[in-house]
């Protein structure tokens, strides 16, 4: 490698640094913002997710199980243990790292299709406890969110927002792009492809996905914390199914084992939405139909999809 | 002693409904290795074409084989132009695009047909029965023995034809099959509309009992694949048997432990079956060897 | 000898991986009645080959021809109806089916009552089949797949066999029997097109073969004029 | 003159779908009609609104966009609590005049400078409920609700306030969105200690539906009270022959004919109805109606306050005063921000196959 | 002391004996090979040894220590490695990151640095990179390090496991059919990559059926049939057993006996 140049790793995180401070400069509203700011928080879950499922082939349909939990650690934290919603926050992390840790074995000795289901279950639990014990969490209507301050800084204002989530994501996406270039990176991809090969290179299998289900947990977690202060609002449908769903589509559809394709994922899912309000009642055909183009069109993903694309044009 | 046998009915009958969605599942599964989440807007298919159809002067048998057609059609256009033109890509692909389909699907019935919930008259009366203090109501009866003919008929083509063992191939290695004179793109088209026809089934069977709407589908969908799952992937009667067991739990957990997590229940049970035989209950047991 | 009629005619043959291409115009003839062999090195595109000839394999440029019309256009499972039937490389054997469905599947093209004698024939050929007919063909051992994959090739009643290293995974006695039997399919009829690394038992019962290097036909002819070409002794059989 | 942009988020698709469908429909019907008639401060009306689908955060986010993006005066929307809840910060933040579609309490309690609601409380659906058992002699009663948000905040609700009307909640079931079949929480509650002497169910969608055929099939023997989350013609047709009997609490709009000349609801309900029905090709429910109220009630006090200035108009809300809706007579204040009393929900039973006013 | 030994070895599946009774051992810097029929439970021995499947018959010593029953990857710490007859290979990877993660044992993996990506993260890639470089050279891929291991050749792929295996320097190396797939000139290509493997000192137990190849370059010979030892041997001895021939050779004695004559 020529001296001189960034790593495709600090290519990433710098292009997407000024990627930030472009959107800031060019958005004219707090709308845009905002959901910019949605943008980074899903797509630091998706990062994680994408850790789990694209790097090391474990498929989880619990994820949002994840973001519920860090959610409602910096509701809860300050209402029932007064807590600031700081530590609140490390709380919920450490909730969320916890319970994937204690989880995580039995369920990861599950393959596949079984994987899925049993993360399924997990996540509808989870779910189940933040929407039925109403007294804590104050179940299905949601529970509001107490104001961050840091430091005595109170946190307000859609640009301080956008900032705070997109160098969380900054960090979080530099943190993955690390562990995919590390000996775990590597250990994840091959148990990937052969478990029984992996663990003749000497990898410990089990642990191995026990790791990356907690660091994705844990990713998952912030997201949700950081989602639950901003809108300073949190329901049970943070953790909910369809959220999960939402959140592996995301990784599939920017590309999976592709750190930058979740970015684009989350962006492409969070955005679409807005964009397709035009259609009014075909707005949920649209997102369909444009849900299954891409995935055709481009079938390992937004990123690899179009690196390919771009490759095959003659230079 | 009635109390345990009312919920027993309960979980065996109305909840077969769940062995008739693992059904579809499976089917699909086992030609392809894809979860097709767009299942869910069969049984939503079924359902709301019989109730317009009906509500339409179209007599009850004719608009159920009418919805059953509209399902069976969806399904082999949704093989046709959306599964079809991304062969060769990974079952997660897949599995999205599905999840693409069931939003597409859904979103059209949104406005070919209302939002509202719908009925259908029960097929044989209203009038429970009651069997030692417990009660079923005939239509349950139909469900149930719905799934069963519907599992039986399934197990004969899987088990016991050369076309389901082609099914069969396909899912195992794709390759494989086309060297051997499969024409696997047939194999999927029929896969995807038998699995509609069932899901259409389902879905006509139990509106009268549990009503439709264009958003029913999801959570029925869910405990479907669960209970596929549960019963181990793949076998058509492992689906069934799933799907009476998670009907089974439910019912006695709501019954016996707590309505509220009756759900939490039946997957912490899940969870424990998986964990000790993680091929589910009837599951082939893994055999690549190294 | 009669005049054998041409039976396959590959023309400028070229297929790939996307930007790789692995077979790069090749010209090559089988006749029917013939045992063709094919070797070349590692990585030469002998799978790249036979896989576009069994219409699994897109196909870039070129001609196949089958019997004097072409079939580049058809499916895979229309030219097994024509009677292509191909042993993959990598055995490819349906692994949680049993031993006798993978058979069974072997003659899906055919009609019920021949399948049951040629089931017979087969199982006679690989004993331990038989003995193993329930059992998933996954639990095998790798040199039992590789005969249950034989074994569903030859259900197929094929016209023209192709065969991507039958040896391979074969203790000794198995492999000249396999070679026996591929003679003896020959006697009956079936025209077959062989790769095989175990060069000189495969050009020991070649009519004609051919060396591919690089995806290109370098050489040609006999089966005993390759065997005896000092090219071929160096870089094939190591002699 | 530009437009007046009137913004709205309701759940237009999802599982609230049919309380967020005529709600959408009302809201457009009602602008189209007003804007054929002039317009308000003769300047034209427009809708701005979007589908939450069910979700607090897409609500939210649509919420921002509302305000900062279409830059509207005034909304009128939020299908659910838990969707309105989530918008309520962004509006009042932005001090915009917030008229909530949904029927939780703690939209308007505590209440908020710019937060008001049209639909009766679940608290009142409640104490309307328990007033009857009372006038009738019971008692013990079982609850049976789901789990969604109507069913989750009426049941604790009633929980609360069961005391103070002497009632006894013996038993207390719940069932999932999307469950086909309550037997076994009927089964528990039919074999309660001491036994119940009524059933009352908290929820809407198609799950009341089902309890009231469930609780026809086990033959339960005791008097089934539903909400106004039933309150619609086609719950008639989903339970069928088994809702005989069965009383709920609901708006005026539900019995429309039956209201004597001299309610000063019926022309306000009557209207409403024909209009809605003739146009939508479906029957009223009271759901549309909650649209209705809170339109009328915004333009009304757009009106009065002759500005469409955010303060303005919210002052304007509050001086509500006997505005006829078809949720009943309207009486804003600055410590009520829904003015509805006890009057406003009458008391329903379903009979041969209709609803009957009883009082 | 023997660098691997396995004692009375034994195992069923449902009815059928797969192994019974069966013992050897081989020395540091031997090559041991095993052969027999279809099925006679080869690759079922290297799969209980190197801990893919369990048996309560019989033990495995490694350098002197038993090892019965440990998982495979702390087999691999204790210096076990092999490769597979059925392909494992990393797809998804580079044959260049394949014969990498054959390296985890020889890095350090502290997870805070990684994640950080400290110095010494980046100078241990680097290490580890070059490492691989020099094994696929060695196995005759260098040309083909930055290539998807997708899109390599079989005859490529199973070179490719044995470089995978070598990188985490085992002192014990089981080789499954390392030459299927291998025309003649490649097969002797193995045969030098196996004697210049065992020359440093590592054992390796080989499972292959081309004669020449074993018959040339092993120092004792296991004959398995139906589960059980048939013989064992130089292979000399092994060649003129007339049982081993009856029910595994056939001809081909005659023409290995040439080939290492
Ligand atoms: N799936 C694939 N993707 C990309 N390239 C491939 C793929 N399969 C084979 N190739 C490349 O095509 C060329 C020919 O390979 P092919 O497998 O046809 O060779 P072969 O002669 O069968 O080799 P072997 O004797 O090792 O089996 C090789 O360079 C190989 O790397
Ligand atoms: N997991 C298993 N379940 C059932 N049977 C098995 C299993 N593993 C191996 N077998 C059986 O054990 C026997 C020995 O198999 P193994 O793979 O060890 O043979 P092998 O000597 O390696 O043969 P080959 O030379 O063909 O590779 C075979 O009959 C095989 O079917
Ligand atoms: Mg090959
Ligand atoms: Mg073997």
């Amino acid at each position: 490698m020529p001296s001189g140049r960034l790593s495709p790793r600090l290519a990433t995180v710098a292009g997407l640094a000024v990627l930030l401070f472009l959107l800031w400069l060019v958005f004219p509203s707090g709308f845009f913002l905002r959901i910019a700011t949605l943008v980074w928080i899903n797509a630091l879950a998706a990062v994680g997710l994408n850790l789990l499922m694209g790097l090391a082939g474990q498929v989880s349909l619990g994820q949002a199980g994840f973001v519920g939990i860090g959610a409602y650690a910096v509701a809860l934290g300050p209402r029932h243990l007064g807590l600031d919603p700081l530590p609140s926050l490390g709380l919920g992390l450490l909730c969320a790292g916890l319970l994937a840790f204690l989880v995580g074995r039995p369920i990861l000795r599950l393959r596949g299709h079984y994987l899925a289901v049993a993360t399924l279950g997990l996540g509808i639990l989870i779910w189940l406890v933040l929407n039925s014990e109403v007294a804590i969490t104050g179940g299905r209507d949601g529970i509001q969110v107490p104001r961050l301050v840091l430091f005595g800084w109170r946190v307000a204002g859609a640009a301080t927002w956008y900032w705070i989530n997109g160098l969380t994501l900054l960090a979080g996406v530099l943190v993955a792009l690390n562990l995919e270039d590390s000996p775990i990176g590597r250990a994840l991809r091959a148990l990937h492809d052969s478990e029984v090969a992996a663990a003749v290179a000497g990898i410990d299998v089990a642990r191995a996905k026990l790791a990356v289900f907690v660091i994705a947990a844990v990713y998952a977690a912030l997201a949700g914390a950081l989602l639950a202060l901003f809108n300073r609002f949190v329901t049970p449908q943070a953790a909910d199914f369809l959220h999960s769903i939402e959140l592996v589509t995301m990784v599939v559809i920017g590309g999976m084992g592709s750190c930058l394709g979740a970015v684009v994922g989350a962006a492409v899912l969070t955005i679409l939405p807005q964009a397709l309000t035009v259609f009014h009642d075909y707005e949920h055909a649209v997102l369909g139909l444009m849900i299954i183009l891409f995935m055709i069109f481009l079938r390992q993903g937004i990123v690899p999809g179009l690196a390919v694309l771009l490759a095959k044009r003659p230079a | 002693m009635d109390q345990l046998l009312q919920f027993v009915f309960s979980g065996l009958t109305v909840r077969a409904v769940y062995a008739l969605v693992a059904l579809g599942f499976t089917l699909i599964y086992n030609a392809s290795d894809v979860i097709n989440f767009a299942q869910e807007e069969f049984v939503m298919l079924g359902g709301m074409v019989t109730v317009f159809a009906f509500a339409a002067g179209v007599p009850l048998p004719l608009a159920a084989l009418l919805a059953i057609a509209v399902a069976v059609v969806t399904g082999l256009l949704l093989h046709r132009f959306a599964i079809e033109p991304a062969r060769g890509a990974s079952a997660v692909t897949l599995i999205i695009i599905t999840i693409g389909a069931s939003i597409l699907i859904r979103g059209l019935a949104q406005i070919v047909f209302d939002r509202q919930f719908h009925s259908l008259p029960a097929f044989s009366g209203e009038e429970p029965i009651r069997v030692l203090g417990a009660s079923i109501l005939p239509q349950s009866l139909w469900v149930l023995g719905g799934a069963a003919a519907i599992v039986a008929v399934l197990w004969l083509v899987m088990e016991r034809t050369l076309l389901g063992k082609a099914v069969r191939a396909t899912a195992a290695n794709r390759l494989a099959a086309r060297l051997v004179g499969i024409d696997t793109t047939l194999v999927l088209a029929f896969a995807f509309g038998i699995s509609g026809a069932i899901g259409a089934m389902a879905g006509i069977l139990i509106t009268p009992i549990t009503l439709t709407s264009v958003t029913v589908g999801t959570l029925l969908a869910l405990k479907g694949f669960a209970a596929a799952m549960l019963g181990g992937m793949g076998n058509p009667v492992g689906a069934v048997v799933g799907g009476l067991a998670l009907g089974l739990l439910e019912s006695l957990a709501a019954g016996f432990i707590s309505s509220t997590y009756k759900d939490a229940v039946a997957f912490l049970v899940i969870l424990a079956v998986l964990f000790v035989l993680p091929q589910g209950l009837l599951g082939r047991r893994g055999v690549e060897r190294v | 000898m009669a005049r054998r009629q041409r039976m396959l005619r590959v023309e400028a043959l070229r297929s790939g991986y996307g930007r790789i291409e692995a077979v790069k115009g090749v010209d090559l003839e089988v006749s029917s009645g013939e045992i063709v062999a094919l070797i070349g090195a590692n990585g030469a595109g002998k799978k790249t080959l036979l896989r576009a000839i069994s219409g699994v394999q897109p196909v870039t440029a070129g001609r196949i021809l089958f019997e004097g019309a072409p079939i580049e256009e058809l499916a895979a499972h229309a030219r097994v109806a024509l009677g292509i039937v191909q042993v993959p490389e990598g055995r490819q054997v349906f692994a949680p089916l049993t031993v006798e469905d993978n058979l069974r599947l072997g003659a899906f093209r055919r009609g019920r009552a021949e399948t049951e004698t040629t089931l017979g024939e087969v199982y006679a050929l690989f004993p331990v089949l038989a003995a193993k007919r329930h059992e998933p063909a996954g639990r095998l051992s790798g040199g039992q797949q590789q005969m249950l994959a034989v074994g569903r090739a030859m259900m197929a009643r094929p016209r023209l066999l192709l065969l991507d290293e039958p040896s391979m995974g074969l203790a000794p006695l198995l492999v000249d029997q396999i070679l026996e039997a591929v003679v003896r399919l020959r006697a009956r009829g079936m025209t077959v097109l062989l790769v095989e690394q175990n060069a000189s038992a495969a050009l020991a019962i070649a009519d004609r073969a051919y060396v591919l290097e690089t995806g290109r036909i370098a050489h040609a002819g006999t089966g005993r004029a390759l065997l005896d070409d000092p090219r071929v002794r160096e870089a094939y059989l190591g002699i | 003159q530009a437009p007046i942009r009137i913004g709205s988020v309701l759940s237009v698709t999802g599982p609230a779908s049919f309380l967020g469908d005529p709600e959408a429909r009302t809201l457009r019907l009602y602008i189209d009609r007003i804007n054929q008639s002039g317009g308000v401060l003769g300047r034209r009306l427009e809708l701005v609104l979007y589908d939450d689908g069910g979700d607090a955060n897409r609500a939210r986010t649509f919420a921002t966009r509302l305000v900062e993006d279409d830059r509207v005066v005034a909304i009128v929307g939020g299908t659910t609590t838990g969707t309105s809840l989530a918008m309520i910060p962004v509006f009042e933040e932005a001090r915009l005049p917030f008229i909530s579609l949904a029927g939780g309490i703690e939209i308007i309690e505590p209440v908020k400078p710019f937060t008001f609601k049209t639909p009766h409380t679940d608290k009142m659906a409640c104490e309307k409920i328990f007033d009857d058992l009372r006038k009738r002699g019971l008692t013990r009663v079982g609850l049976i609700s789901g789990t969604g948000g109507f069913g989750a905040s009426m049941r604790t609700q009633c929980l609360r306030v069961a005391p103070a009307f002497g009632i006894t909640i013996a038993a207390d079931e719940r069932y999932g969105p999307g469950d086909t079949d309550m037997t076994p929480q009927l089964t528990r509650i039919r074999n309660v200690q001491g036994g119940v002497q009524a059933v009352v169910n908290a929820d809407f969608g198609q799950g009341p539906a089902i309890v009231t055929r469930n609780f026809a099939q086990l033959g339960m023997g005791v008097p089934l009270y539903q909400s106004h989350g039933v309150a619609s013609r086609s719950f008639i047709e989903l339970a069928g022959p088994a809702a005989e009997g069965l009383r709920l609490p609901a708006a005026a709009l539900l019995v429309a004919e039956q209201l004597p000349d001299n309610d000063p609801q019926k022309p306000v309900v009557m209207a409403y109805k024909q209009l809605y029905e003739s146009t939508q090709n479906q029957p009223v429910s009271t759901f549309g109606g909650h649209a209705f109220d809170g339109l009328m009630i915004l333009v009304e006090a757009i009106k009065r306050a002759g500005s469409t200035d955010g303060a303005r108009i919210r002052d304007a809300i509050r001086q509500t005063r006997g505005f006829i809706g078809t949720g009943g007579v309207v009486n804003m204040s600055e410590t009520d921000h829904m003015g509805l009393d006890l009057s406003a929900f009458r008391m329903i039973e379903i009979r041969n196959g209709t609803w009957r006013l009883l009082d | 002391m023997s660098a691997i030994a396995a004692q009375e070895i034994g195992i069923s599946f449902g009815g059928l004996r797969a192994l019974d009774g069966v013992s050897f051992s081989a020395e540091p810097g031997e090559v041991f090979s095993i052969i027999g029929p279809n099925g006679a439970g080869k690759t079922t021995l290297f799969n209980i040894i190197s801990g893919v499947y369990r048996t309560r018959e019989g033990k495995v010593l490694l350098a002197g220590e038993d090892v019965t029953g440990l998982p495979p990857h702390r087999l691999a710490a204790r210096g076990l490695s092999r490769t597979f007859q059925n392909l494992q290979v990393f797809f998804r990877m580079t044959a260049e990151e394949n014969v990498m993660v054959g390296r985890h044992l020889r890095e350090r993996q502290g997870v805070i640095g990684s994640l950080l990506h400290l110095p010494w993260v980046a100078r241990q890639n680097r290490a580890t990179r070059e490492r691989a470089r020099e094994l696929l050279a060695f196995v005759g891929l260098a040309d083909r390090a930055r290539d998807p291991a997708g899109s390599l050749p079989y005859g490529a792929l199973k070179r490719l496991e044995i470089a995978r295996a070598l990188a985490a320097e085992p002192r014990v190396l089981l080789l499954d059919e390392p030459a299927a797939g291998c025309n003649p000139v490649e097969t002797e290509e193995i045969d030098r990559l196996i004697a210049a493997i065992a020359a440093r000192g590592t054992t390796v137990v080989l499972v292959e059926h081309d004669m020449k190849l074993v018959m040339r370059i092993s120092n004792r010979i296991l004959v398995l049939n139906h589960g059980r030892m048939l013989a064992l041997g130089s292979p000399a001895e092994v060649r003129g057993n007339p049982e081993v021939i009856a029910a595994y050779l056939g001809r081909h004695g005659a023409e290995a006996a040439h080939a290492s004559g």
